[in-house]
């Protein structure tokens, strides 16, 4: 049933909005998140409402709040932590690393870390070096970490809702640039809470193109540009980092013989990397070409937008690697 | 007060004991004793309450048996037993009790301070009137973790002691060349706490310290840190030849060994010699009894090693 | 004492002159500006020597102008052309100007600490008589890598001076709820070093404090942590409505506005009104013709992006 | 000219004690590297050669010695570092990643960062989850930063000269499991210090396996098992994940066809998936098969050995994965 049209940041305020009421043990943690809304104004108007119990507004001390969130989550609360910009993660990637994400497993099952990290990523606003960075990457090396990476107000609303209600941690990726996005939301059932795999957003036969978060919109530009070209490819929102849902790609692998795959983060060593190396293993008797990826230049992101659109990836490279692909 | 001889006593053999296992190569991997400890990990969880948490460091096992750790279950997890606290997955550094309310060693230094703040939050909220004690040493004071804990802490008023256990030594690394002042405590005013420094090696005086608090950290004063002076009297981990402190330090410390010279600090202890005696005794048999449990439990299986990453 | 109210004045029409292009979207991303911390930053640096260095935070436009950066070069950077000191690829959060002992500004809270501290170890182990002096803020001063940073320069007795400025805020957090001390120089003691807390919207107190230590922090009497109390009199950055604090505590600080209140805090300035008259003509020519300068300086190359970032 | 056998670890003493010699401004930051020599022994004497004013030894902050030793190589000296055991790396990711690695760029070359961090990765030992990690593939995906990862004590010899006289950022990993491997170690001219590409280090005709460090030997290990089988596999080190040598990899498995790649980290989101994609875009003319990737399972590192070999890689996983690429 369709709630509402809303932007892909009050799909997230709303999913913390119901979730805060309907669980009294979600709390949220982070920086600036009360009275002044969270740098993006994501959280603005949740402190009016539920107050200092149930929004932690911290000091600036990444690591050591995502440990708090993890000590709380051990011990009977849901906590949701904002990091106000993905760069500053790598302030907390001990706590992140070697304590939420093990402690499950190396404590044998003794305790569960039921832990949420919010976090914008992406350029494209000349923040420069500091204040860009996606870095999804180095979590989906992570074991015991799901990591999520909505591009829909309808999925940044309903797989926040199932991070929330997952008993383990989860890094929970958003973008700058999609906050203002708006799109139908969708009401959603208990039963229907859940990450999903991932989906098509747009059905071809010529390339599958797999992209998630921002670059899912910038794979549907270029496949707007290559019709003119005569060639459609397919586009599918991996949704999902870790668990990464092959199933589907190798699914329209075998249709299309061509694979692309786009992530805003440096390619080398990136996501891409993972899910071509996927494609090339589990795909090999389909394609017709090598797997082709799309990602930000080998260098950190300078903060001129003249120089920052340099960097970062853009429609024109998805269609240059697809039509790359073709000509294989 | 027997009792405390008693969780001393049991510590200190323990620990032995596992030195000799691992020279013996029955047990693997590394591991950090605690033996000139003891008063310490004795002293500040006597007076905790079964629903109070601890949160450990690296040099865990005094703690988890001062919690009230099976020393059969502690032995288990150190030779890689399917019976272990953590069924061989954590070891020495990853060994974590929930039901005695026991929140885990932790192999980083300082890992364990935002935990147990979080902890702490999480008591607060929850209105469960619960404390949380957090042992770390001199070395980890060093670590930003330590400053950003004690900080929210403080500004939250949770229910948090800071326990650090100065034994004057990071690794090699001694506090007088790693921190600019004489007692870690000192450093509770950068949080306006309170902070207090006692005897290590006296389990009276590290229990007073703690039960002096006590009742105001758990109805709500905020955090308090305590720092007890204390020793290790073997080396940081098995490879340490120690030769960055001398044999005369060291022997001016043996002589206030908490366990050996007991009656320096349990007066009138050495004079109920029957019990002292008994003490001793079953304290020998709970560590033999240990090792017979670990030796014939089975490994853990190898199918377990995949099992419990994911919820 | 001209050149005090000069260099104030520059800073606080040169930001003026920012967010006014900010909002005519001639410059682009977000910045924050450093509107009434001016005493601060001149203060400060007014008596360091040409050699010494000065690290900076987030907040650095003014901190860069007071080290002699050329207003032109910096109003160049903000806007991404390749006259800019770091030629459009920095922008404000990491802007250096090397020559001028100008070891940058940074994005990262805090980030600026450890790496001033290591700058204060090379000048230690090279004998370069230099003294470095690090700005942060009272919200960076929660960070993990203040103490860490502290810690190391006291047990190393580094020539660093720590300099916080204290405006109250750390973005929407107020230091009284983001920290339990009432002056962030109280945490000096943390590390046996000394710490002063001056008004910070007094420009000669604030050079006082430094001039007052410089000498023995170039000696290797080891660091010094100074807080100057301040007040940014504008938004933490473009997007901020301060719902955070009141218009009451706006009006109480504005009173002391370092460069309006001037004679205030420079005695006798007022009287010398024909000197007064010519800086305030030559600021704005300065800030003019930083303007003209960027507007008519080349963008960066889109060639230069992708160089550079191997050496 | 050979100098002498010797350790790898006497491998990377030799080039600081050499290095140290020549030029005063390097000096070793870390944690007990003083009298105490360091956790693994690596930097054991040279306390009493060169004392307090080169070897600086550091309270436990790794994110801050880390950002001093940054400060410092900004500023005329030449820090190595050492941290500790590269899971403890995690606390320090912020300062090499935001700062570090970027300064030179976004300061427009006005900075150079020669800074050297040294670490030992690897399980192996039963030290358990926080103790026994290979994250080097974070590192692959940071601009700026060279990754350097040797597998013979002459190559940690060499490398580690080239790194500390390199005038940016170098991560050298280094391997607890090979410290004590004895190999020959050649004394070199300046001129031929350097990083050098990737070589391969048996040649062979029926697969192309390429490791690094540790894996290089269980490479080799599995290459004198499947020559039961009468299979030839041309087993490549790496030597360098950042520059990555592909040329090296393309013109073996032009000859061979068939491609493996192994590393001791994570296989998700691992070292392994960037050279297994770069294979699959570069090589697809010349592979008969789909590339295959072996490497530690998704799971944190238990302590107890008999599962800690459940989820590191064996040389057995590298026979079945050859023979799996064969059989396709
Ligand atoms: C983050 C991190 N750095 C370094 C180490 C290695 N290490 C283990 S224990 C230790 C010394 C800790 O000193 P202290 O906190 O005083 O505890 P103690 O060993 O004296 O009990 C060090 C350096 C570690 N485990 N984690
Ligand atoms: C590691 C990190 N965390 C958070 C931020 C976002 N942020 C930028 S400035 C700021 C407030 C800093 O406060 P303070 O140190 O007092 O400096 P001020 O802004 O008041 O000058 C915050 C939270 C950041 N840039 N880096
Ligand atoms: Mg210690
Ligand atoms: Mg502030």
């Amino acid at each position: 049933m369709l709630m509402s049209e809303m932007t892909y940041s009050e799909g997230i305020r709303t999913a913390l909005r119901e979730e805060m009421k309907r669980d009294p043990s979600v709390v949220l943690i982070g920086e600036d998140i009360g009275v002044y809304g969270g740098a993006f104004g994501v959280t603005a108007g949740l402190w009016d409402e539920f107050g200092s119990d149930r929004i932690i507004e911290t000091p600036i001390s990444e690591n050591s709040f995502i440990g708090v969130a993890t000590g709380a989550a051990m011990t009977g609360l849901r906590p949701v932590v904002e990091i106000m910009f993905m760069d500053f993660i790598a302030l907390a990637m001990d706590q992140i690393m070697n304590h939420a994400s093990k402690l499950h497993y190396i404590y044998a099952g003794q305790v569960n870390v039921p832990l949420v990290i919010r976090t914008p990523a992406g350029g494209g606003r000349g923040y420069g070096a500091s204040h860009s960075q996606c870095l999804e990457s180095w979590f989906m090396n992570v074991p015991g970490l799901k990591v999520v990476v909505p591009s829909t107000p309808d999925d940044a609303f309903r797989m926040l809702k199932a991070a929330i209600r997952y008993d383990g941690p989860v890094l929970f990726v958003e973008h700058k640039l999609l906050y203002k996005k708006r799109g139908e939301v969708f009401e959603c059932q208990d039963s229907e809470i859940a990450f999903g795999g991932a989906v098509v957003r747009r059905a071809g036969t010529d390339v599958t193109v797999a992209a998630y978060s921002r670059m899912v919109d910038l794979a549907l530009d270029a496949a707007d540009l290559l019709v003119e070209d005569g060639v459609e490819i397919e586009v599918i929102d991996l949704r999902t980092l870790n668990p990464l849902d092959s199933a589907t790609i190798a699914k329209s692998v075998e249709k299309t013989g061509h694979f692309v795959v786009v992530e805003e983060g440096c390619k080398r060593g990136g996501v891409g990397a993972e899910v071509a190396a996927r494609v090339a293993e589990e795909c090999m008797e389909f394609l017709d070409g090598p797997v082709m990826r799309v990602g930000a230049e080998d260098s950190p992101i300078p903060s001129a937008m003249s120089l920052e659109a340099q960097v970062l990836p853009v429609a024109d490279d998805i269609v240059v690697a697809c039509k790359d692909a073709l000509a294989w | 007060m027997i009792d405390l001889y008693h969780k001393m006593l049991l510590i200190r053999r323990f620990e032995e004991k596992v030195e000799e296992l691992f020279s013996r190569g029955m047990i693997g991997g590394t591991c950090h004793l605690c033996v000139g400890q003891e008063a310490c990990a004795v002293g500040a969880v006597s007076v905790l309450g079964k629903n109070d948490l601890v949160i450990s460091t690296h040099r865990g096992h005094g703690h988890l048996l001062a919690k009230g750790g099976d020393p059969r279950r502690v032995m288990a997890e150190l030779m890689g037993k399917a019976t272990g606290y953590c069924q061989g997955k954590g070891g020495t550094q990853h060994m974590c009790a929930i039901e005695l309310g026991f929140l885990g060693t932790n192999g980083i230094t300082g890992g364990g301070l935002p935990i147990a703040t979080g902890a702490g939050l999480s008591a607060k909220l929850r209105n469960s009137g619960q404390v949380i004690l957090v042992f770390f040493g001199d070395g980890a004071s060093n670590q930003g973790t330590f400053h950003e804990s004690l900080n929210m802490a403080s500004i939250w008023k949770l229910p948090v002691i800071y326990f650090c256990e100065n034994n004057l030594y990071g690794m090699s690394m001694s506090s007088s060349r790693s921190m600019n002042v004489t007692s870690v405590a000192e450093r509770a005013v950068a949080y306006g706490i309170r902070g207090y420094s006692v005897d290590g090696m006296d389990v009276l005086a590290v229990r007073e310290a703690v039960g002096g608090v006590l009742d105001a950290v758990r109805g709500g004063m905020g955090p308090v840190l305590i720092e007890g002076r204390t020793y290790r009297f073997v080396g940081h981990s098995k490879s340490d030849k120690r030769v960055y402190r001398t044999e005369a330090e060291e022997s001016e410390w043996r002589v206030r060994d908490p366990v050996i010279s007991f009656d320096r600090y349990l007066p009138g202890l050495k004079a109920r010699e029957a019990e002292v005696l008994r003490v001793q005794q079953q304290v020998e048999a709970e560590v033999t009894e240990s090792v017979e449990f670990g030796m014939r439990s089975e490994l853990a299986s190898p199918e377990s090693a995949l099992s419990g990453v994911y919820v």
